[in-house]
């Protein structure tokens, strides 16, 4: 039985704990609200919409791992995989207003669905505008069933939170970050496999068992199965399950330009992250497509889970631009 | 027998709904334990809990003072997907209590009109989903009904009470099609919805504030 | 029997994989030579020490991740957990001398000093010069034996790259950079502690098994075991156990500053390094030391150990201003 | 018999080694099994045949030209501690013929002593310590003599390799205190190093190859 002990002190304080350490491992950048608990930036922005995320912990560095110049504004933690509550999402947004909207950058999840937009009717009543973009990524929920949850939402959120957070800094308006994000969000798409599942803070059991020959193929990131068990296989095999689906779903054409994110899941080391990159770069040139911009590194985790997503977006010169300009946070600077 | 509810009445109205909730606590998670994933009675149970304490210090002179306490507590402190739809269903009646000295029945319309609007708003729940909208639902069309028709409040309280359990008994022989209760299909087929059972307590209580 | 697979192709070929997606990956800042393997910064430097780093993979983002400027000109990694070769050290290095010479940057391990001096030998044949900064702070290993290996050479590895990286981009001249990288060693100290082993690039076996109520402590960064076994137990408990003798050692009084560095040792998530730090805060701030500089993150791995370990230095203001300096690498930017 | 060693020479001596250890590689990874990790054979032969694959393309018209080639093959693509510290012994012998015709007695002499300096420098081994310096040590020594002695070359080599010889067989009674042996302790006692094997089969070749 694989034993998955964490350095932790009492499991339910993990996050709260884990909050103030990494407010004080990172003083210039961002300041943290005890309760209700969220994360702003060390120095607000005074005239610009407030570009806000959150959703459960045990992702890190998403979402706290991105507040700051260039991406975003506020972000708001819950408990290990569970939604903030409404009430921390309208305090950390109140927080960041600075009177010309907020946008709510949210990866679909039941709960983090309804807990934004309640937090946007709460918003509504104090007089802050605020919309929505839905982060639905991740492929391997698309049934096509459009009475359902649809996909989940997963490492695509980077580049929403980066696009849209340069588009912010330069001033664009709600409408303008709400086209923008929901027209990233619709370009991108995600597949993650695992060879093992993690542990919660406290248990010492992975949220489930692999046989020694397969991997959870289309997984998700709080430790639920994937639908599928596939083959476990070299990542010259893995690799092109993962990406020809996304280009197919992309609807991706020769001498198309995309953002492709490699994105570790918590336990995967950064020599089979480059590996993995290796081999969607070989996949991507096979098919004609040109990865204009490439990120590899663990930025979205689910605890300390052994797998990999790959996430592609389609990139314009628009996007490319924004991607580009200058960031300065925690996880993410250039 | 009063015929507005007081901020006295309301403030009954609200701790027999905790309690009544406390008591039935272990039966409502058996319930979402068979359709969903059994928390629920304990998320509301430690809400309304915490709303009780917070009550204790509170200012409820109006009549929408309890509920707003109640809105805010589940928005802030209370998990899963009945938490946040309770708070709001809470904030909905406070909010036509808020500046007024008590409760006509046709308040109580109101919010529970717009509660139910609300709730089908965020969670997208129709009649006949297998959720709290299947209580409320004949709840509100009972209030509608006793308004138009003139009856006093204890009596319109009572036609809703009734219409709400009925609506939550009925939700025994529905396939759930909205939250995790989707997910489990006929295996909970013959008990009824947790949520829709609650909002039949949250009537039953509320006649009980009026006629104590 | 924990499985611990990855994701590879051969795994001979791991390292060389690796590299290939990590140069694509960071096309602006650093460029691969393949044979012999060796990564320099993409726009060279022209006039200044240059600083050269170099082990055995399998650490990463550790040497490559900290190529670009303001840290390293060029490091040289080795196939996994072993030591590069003299003749890739010497090319590494002729790649990224200006004239003004070579200052490499070695953790104290038999294979990595042999080679690197062997390389100081070769470069010297060639007109170049070059002096040896031996990185030796991991305390666990410190046993007082004048004729023995001495430490073995950890996390502080990045304190000094980034500090005489920082001191050679503003001219700083060999001997004073030497004598600088020596400085910051001689003031650094670091204990390990590891939760579970993690297993070699194609072996499902981690490298030592650990009972469910101990932790490995003193642990190495090359999967092998510690001198001691200590009770698991809460960050609470473990931590002081790891920082006290941090202090002691260094003889850190009241007032005086330190960077404090919580790093990851590959498959601990940031949640538990953000908890860990508050401990570490915590205990200082009772002993009266100020954390000047906090780093918290993965930064010096062994594969997919779960694990961490804190390094103290002791800091003045001329080593603060260096780590405050600008940097621009692929893990490391401010 | 020569008394010098041309280039040809040379070449056969390096072909004579590089066959010598491929024959003992065995027995010289299960010397290292006994003191240290047990890769010595395997790793030298490895570099030796790539060695003699490079000097099949390579320019060889110097007597130090071969003994250049497989300093930098094994300073290139060795690893272990023998292989950098060999790289650097033969990197030695190659800068003494670099632009010779032919390597004299006092020649090998030279490059012998320069090997033993570079070697104590870089390992810091002293006599003793249980390493390959423990024959090159008496080599150098014996090469001293027959050069002072005006001894021909080829008594001055067979005296460098019965010295060698002599060392290496003395090492079986050593503890060992540098390198991995000197984790092993005692249970390496009664097996010679394999390291100071394999420098004594370096000279025997010198000699076959200059009396060939
Ligand atoms: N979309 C929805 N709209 C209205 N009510 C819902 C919806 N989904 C679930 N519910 C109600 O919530 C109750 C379950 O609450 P809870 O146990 O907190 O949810 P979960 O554990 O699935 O997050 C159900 O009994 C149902 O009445
Ligand atoms: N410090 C040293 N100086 C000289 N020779 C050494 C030293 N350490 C080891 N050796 C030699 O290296 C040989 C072992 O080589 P090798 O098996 O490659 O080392 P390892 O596997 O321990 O890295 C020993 O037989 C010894 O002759
Ligand atoms: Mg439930
Ligand atoms: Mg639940
Ligand atoms: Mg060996
Ligand atoms: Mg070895």
């Amino acid at each position: 039985m694989p034993l998955r002990r964490q350095f932790l002190n009492k499991p339910d304080d993990v996050v709260s704990e884990a909050l103030e350490g990494f407010a004080a491992a990172w003083p210039h950048h961002v300041r943290l609200n005890e309760d209700p608990a969220y994360v702003v930036r060390a120095r607000p922005a005074t005239d610009k919409v407030a570009v806000v995320s959150g959703g459960g912990s045990g992702h890190e560095p998403l979402h706290v791992g991105f507040v700051g110049t260039g991406m975003l504004d506020a972000a708001v933690p819950g408990a290990v995989f569970a939604s903030p509550t409404a009430v921390q999402i309208r305090a950390a947004s109140m927080a960041a207003d600075t009177g010309r909207g907020v946008l709510h950058v949210v990866k679909n999840y039941t709960g983090d669905v309804l807990n934004f937009r309640i937090a946007g009717e709460l918003l509504a009543d104090e007089g802050v505008r605020s919309d929505i973009v839905l982060v639905d990524d991740d492929l391997a929920t698309d049934t096509g069933d459009a009475d359902g949850p649809g996909r989940r939402g997963t490492a695509a959120v980077v580049a929403v939170e980066k696009v849209c957070g340069a588009a912010a800094e330069r001033g664009a308006d709600l409408e303008t970050l709400t086209a923008l994000g929901r027209r990233v969000a619709a370009h991108s798409r995600t597949l993650s496999v695992a060879l093992a599942a993690g542990a919660h803070p406290g248990q010492s059991r992975p949220s489930f068992e692999l046989p020694e020959d397969a991997v959870e193929f289309g997984v998700g990131i709080h430790g639920e199965r994937a639908r599928e068990r596939r083959a476990f296989g070299p990542t010259g095999e893995l690799v092109p399950q993962m990406v020809s689906p996304l280009v197919k779903a992309l609807e991706l054409g020769r001498g198309e330009q995309v953002i492709a994110i490699v994105n570790g899941l918590g336990a995967t080391h950064d020599l089979e992250l480059y590996g993995v990159f290796g081999e969607v770069r070989r996949f991507l040139e096979g098919a004609g497509i040109d990865i204009a911009r490439p990120l590899v590194g663990s930025y979205v985790t689910s605890l300390d889970m052994a797998g990999c997503s790959v996430t592609l977006v389609r990139a314009d010169e628009e996007i490319l631009k924004l991607w580009d300009a200058p960031a300065a946070t925690p996880a993410l600077t250039w | 027998m009063a015929d507005q509810l007081s901020p006295a009445h309301v403030e009954r109205w609200v701790h027999g709904f905790v309690d009544a909730v406390e008591e039935a606590g272990d039966h409502l998670t058996d319930l979402d334990r068979r359709s969903g994933d059994g928390d629920f009675g304990t998320n509301m149970v430690t809400a309304l809990r915490r709303s009780r304490e917070v009550l204790a210090g509170a200012d409820t002179s109006t009549a929408g003072a309890p509920f707003q306490v109640m809105g805010e507590t589940f928005l802030a402190h209370s998990g899963g997907t009945s938490g946040p739809l309770f708070g709001m269903w809470f904030r909905d009646f406070g909010k036509v209590g808020a500046d007024a000295g008590a409760l006509t029945l046709a308040m109580v319309a109101e919010a529970t009109a717009n509660g139910w609007a609300t709730l089908a708003r965020l969670g997208s729940a129709k009649v006949g989903d297998r959720t709290m909208v299947d209580a409320i639902a004949p709840a509100s069309e009972a209030l509608a009904t006793a308004v138009d028709d003139g009856s006093g409040l204890v009596e319109g309280l009572r036609s809703a009470a009734e219409a709400a359990r009925r609506g939550a008994d009925g939700t025994s022989d529905l396939l759930g099609r909205r939250g995790r209760t989707s997910y489990v299909g006929e295996s909970a087929l013959g008990s009824p919805d947790p949520g829709a059972v609650t909002i039949a307590l949250f009537y039953r209580t509320a006649v009980e504030a009026a006629t104590a």
